[in-house]
């Protein structure tokens, strides 16, 4: 179960990113963050994974208050915690297949089980045929679904995808949005942020509706056009 | 068991990940590997110059040496092995019989011969020392032996070198000293360039999840590499500059004991060697602290 | 007036990006560039700025064959070209003000109609607040409208954007859709690339629809669901 | 007129660019600036220990002297005038009388006053020459002026001090041209490493139409302060070694003629700025050569 204590975050130039953020969002739920640019979305999720350090507020991931993790907990904790970044951050120097293997590197999965989950997750993701390219030889949609690729390779008990499909076409849009939810049914907490609309009305999901680094709406079984 | 298999495994892919990002990078690798041969192949090349300068002033002081002239009827062999005793002689002394001495006079100026009848010179040793400094001192000690007729050195000459000796080891001693740290900033300085260079990397890798030890192993094994490299590299060069332009420089200085073994290179790579290999660790250690001491906010 | 002549593209590792493009785009004109990730939208954007260069073919544009400029011609031409990039391509040590004002700067555009354009155009995109925070500082949304304000800062005779909503929400990607088709308005070649459907079906503008390197549709009062 | 207006402006804010590129990447800037201030330093400290060590045996060689006895009744004066018209020979020439000789003589050994009535010394002048490879010369001419009674010189000893100066120098030289060299290199690798980490920068500024000498004006002045402050912070290093730990070796070498002035700091100064500002230069030029001769696609 993740929790939001009273949570505030303000940036070092004082930019109050976020601001008395209360949240439960149960295990194994799907949860989708949505809100205009600049409310606070990528800050929540940042907050999640120890990208960034609440100014305020206690919050709990996995029976733990991460605020107070140690130096060591934080890789622990990361590698719990599968993240789609909303610029991908790749490696460059490494290859689709490389970069996918990595997740599992540093939790010293055997090669074997490697090729098999990674072969898995590439076909899932549909960029089977890139896998010996870098980064810097596929388009915006395709490194996109690198980043999806190795978020949820390991099987984290936490999903964290921000603005997975912010350039990808519909069709594939649909295609990641499925196996986001998809792994949300297996147990694992999936918070997803987006800007496709139609999506949140499709899927039919919890809704939280950020605005100037508030909760303004959060609806059980959301539709953007509800919160809005 | 599990656990220990896993880290095994682990280590063996973070090692290779410090191969595969020397051979991905080629270009930071060529010139961090140059700068590190640079700076220690001129480090290298004070030393041997050092070496050879202490090796030249080493041989010119055993030219020095003490003459001994013996009395009449002395045993030339038993005084030889005595003075051969005394601590600071460098074996062996040279034995010249009054025969010898009559036939290298003679040999100088032939019109000598007829003149003499007798044989007026007598029996000598010479005495080299090991250094300079013991001149003195042996030369008394021989005064003293039963059987010496008279002692001949020039004491203000040895003393003399010995000061160009000493001044040379300062002066060497400074310059050396200079370098070394000179060398260690640059050597530092440029892998922390390098290792800036892939900042963005190791927070991706921090971002992911990998440990600490998991993002630092390659960086330690590519600043293992580098300094191997580098200091192979330095010393080859070394190699390089004593077959080829010192020998040009031996033919010039005909006149100056320039040493001629290849000895001092072996000991001075090793140095060579210590050094890139330490300073390529401590200068990655360094670097890529920088990047994970930061906060895990 | 834009023209594709036979142009095909083929990377160095021989994915074939794009295959036999012809193509022509009326000076003034307003068009939707449509397709699958990795159907080689931002590809052929590329090559009208020379980002690179066709492999077969003939590409034209301002009237000058661009396969043959020379070293010196090429920032010519991509001054007269204003890009939203896919990735944004901002300068990480400049302010949001300082990487506007760099387009107008290699002109030599005066300090004083510098502020007087740069604050009209963050102004139009709604990121004045933010003009003194560095990139790292900005949402991915914020940092995609100051790529759109830094390419229609100096008024090109071209615009391309690729993607340039991928990152906002549905409102600020009207505004900004709304912007680039009003900048259409005034004799400027606009081109751009998405996966929106919804605006396309809105804005009802020519839509090239791409699908595997090849054109599968070009619909003058296009919508996306005519396409597909 | 409206262009070179731009021109100008764009001049200006190319240049203001590499300033603010300095500021606002301060690591970068302070590894540059220190790499290149150590090598320069390093550069410095050899070339001035080198300075001195020339002045050292220079002074030495001047103490070497010839010594002119004169014929009774000469008139020392015009002599004297005469021996410092040669060529070679460093003025004053130092004029001992009869008179003086005498008191010197006895001064040493008072004894001799009772024992001598008449004063039996001649008079003198001691000549110094500027080169010991003149002394010869010198010597010889100076026999053959009318009233010089003898000439008394030490050949060999003003020849091998000839040589340990040729040696000095050829040695000094040698370090000093592999100094440069390898302080050239690390410079400019430096730079590039320092170049490379803004090749994303300098890529970006290219696709937004930037022409080429909009992208490498600001690396060129960048490049330029970098060696300007370099080499007078290195230059600052020396006088720093000048005023503290270089007294000390005076003190403790007070035996030999260290020079004390701070004029070779100022040639040598002029040399490190002269080599900082080409190096930096050259330096950025080819680092960003690198990245603008890349085809434009
Ligand atoms: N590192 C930072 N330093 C300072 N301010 C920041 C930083 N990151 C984000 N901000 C600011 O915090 C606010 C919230 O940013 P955040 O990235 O959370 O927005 P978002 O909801 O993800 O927006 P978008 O949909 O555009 O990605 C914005 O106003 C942004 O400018
Ligand atoms: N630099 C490159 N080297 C090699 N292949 C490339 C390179 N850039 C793109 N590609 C390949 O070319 C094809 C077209 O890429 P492009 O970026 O044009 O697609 P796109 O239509 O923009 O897709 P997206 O919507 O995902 O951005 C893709 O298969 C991609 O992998
Ligand atoms: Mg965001
Ligand atoms: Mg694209």
């Amino acid at each position: 179960m993740i929790r939001f204590v009273n949570v505030s975050k303000q940036y070092s130039n004082h930019t109050r990113a976020l601001q008395n953020i209360n949240l439960e969002i149960p295990a194994g739920s799907f949860t989708f963050l949505v809100g205009p640019s600049g409310s606070g979305k990528s800050t929540l999720i940042k907050l999640l994974y120890r990208e960034e350090l609440a100014t305020e507020g206690e919050i709990w991931v996995l029976d733990k208050n991460i605020e107070n993790l140690s130096k060591h907990d934080v890789p622990i904790l990361r590698q719990q915690t599968g993240v789609v970044f909303q610029d991908f951050k790749l490696l460059t120097q490494k290859s689709v297949w490389e970069n996918v293997a990595f997740a599992l590197e540093i939790l010293g999965v055997s090669k074997q089980e490697q090729t098999k989950r990674i072969q898995g997750v590439l076909e899932l993701t549909n960029i089977l045929h890139l896998k010996d390219f870098y980064p810097r030889q596929l388009s915006g949609g395709e490194q996109q679904r690198v980043s999806v690729a190795r978020a949820i390779v390991n099987k984290p008990p936490v999903l964290l995808a921000d603005e997975p499909t912010g350039n990808l076409d519909p069709n594939t849009s649909w295609e990641i949005m499925k196996l986001l939810s998809k792994i949300g049914k297996t147990g694992t907490t999936v918070i997803v942020s987006t800007h496709n609309y139609s999506m949140v009305d499709r899927m039919k999901r919890r809704t939280i509706k950020l605005e100037g680094g508030k909760i303004v709406a959060d609806i059980p079984e959301g539709a953007w056009t509800h919160g809005s | 068991m599990a656990a220990e298999g896993r880290t095994f495994h682990q280590i063996n892919y973070a090692l290779g990940q410090g191969i595969q990002n020397m051979v991905r990078s080629p270009f930071m690798s060529l010139i961090v590997i140059s700068t590190m041969m640079i700076a220690l192949s001129t480090l290298g090349f004070l030393l041997l110059l050092l070496s050879d300068l202490n090796h030249v002033s080493e041989e010119l002081s055993t030219q020095l040496k003490i003459v001994v002239f013996l009395e009449d009827q002395q045993d030339i062999n038993k005084l030889a092995s005595d003075v051969e005793a005394i601590p600071g002689v460098k074996p062996p002394v040279k034995k010249i019989t009054r025969e010898e001495a009559f036939e290298s006079m003679t040999r100088e100026q032939p019109e000598l011969k007829e003149l003499l009848k007798d044989n007026p010179f007598p029996a000598s040793l010479e005495v080299a020392v090991n250094s300079t400094a013991d001149m003195a001192k042996v030369g008394t000690e021989i005064r003293q032996k039963p059987g010496v007729e008279e002692v001949q050195f020039n004491p203000e000459l040895a003393e003399q070198l010995q000061q160009v000796q000493n001044g040379v080891q300062l002066v060497g001693s400074i310059i050396a000293g200079i370098l070394i740290l000179a060398t260690l900033a640059i050597v530092v300085n440029t892998i922390q360039l390098a290792v800036h260079q892939r900042h963005k990397e190791i927070e991706i890798m921090r971002l992911v999840g990998a440990p600490q030890w998991f993002i630092r192993l390659p960086f330690l094994l590519e600043g293992l590499i580098f300094g191997i490299f580098s200091s192979i590299l330095a010393s080859l060069l070394l190699v390089l500059w004593r077959l080829v332009p010192y020998s040009q420089l031996q033919r010039w200085f005909a006149f100056l004991p320039l040493p001629d073994s290849l000895m001092p290179l072996v000991s001075i790579g090793a140095l060579l060697l210590g050094t890139g290999v330490l300073m390529g660790l401590l200068g990655s250690t360094v670097s890529v602290h920088r990047y994970l001491k930061l906060e895990y906010k």
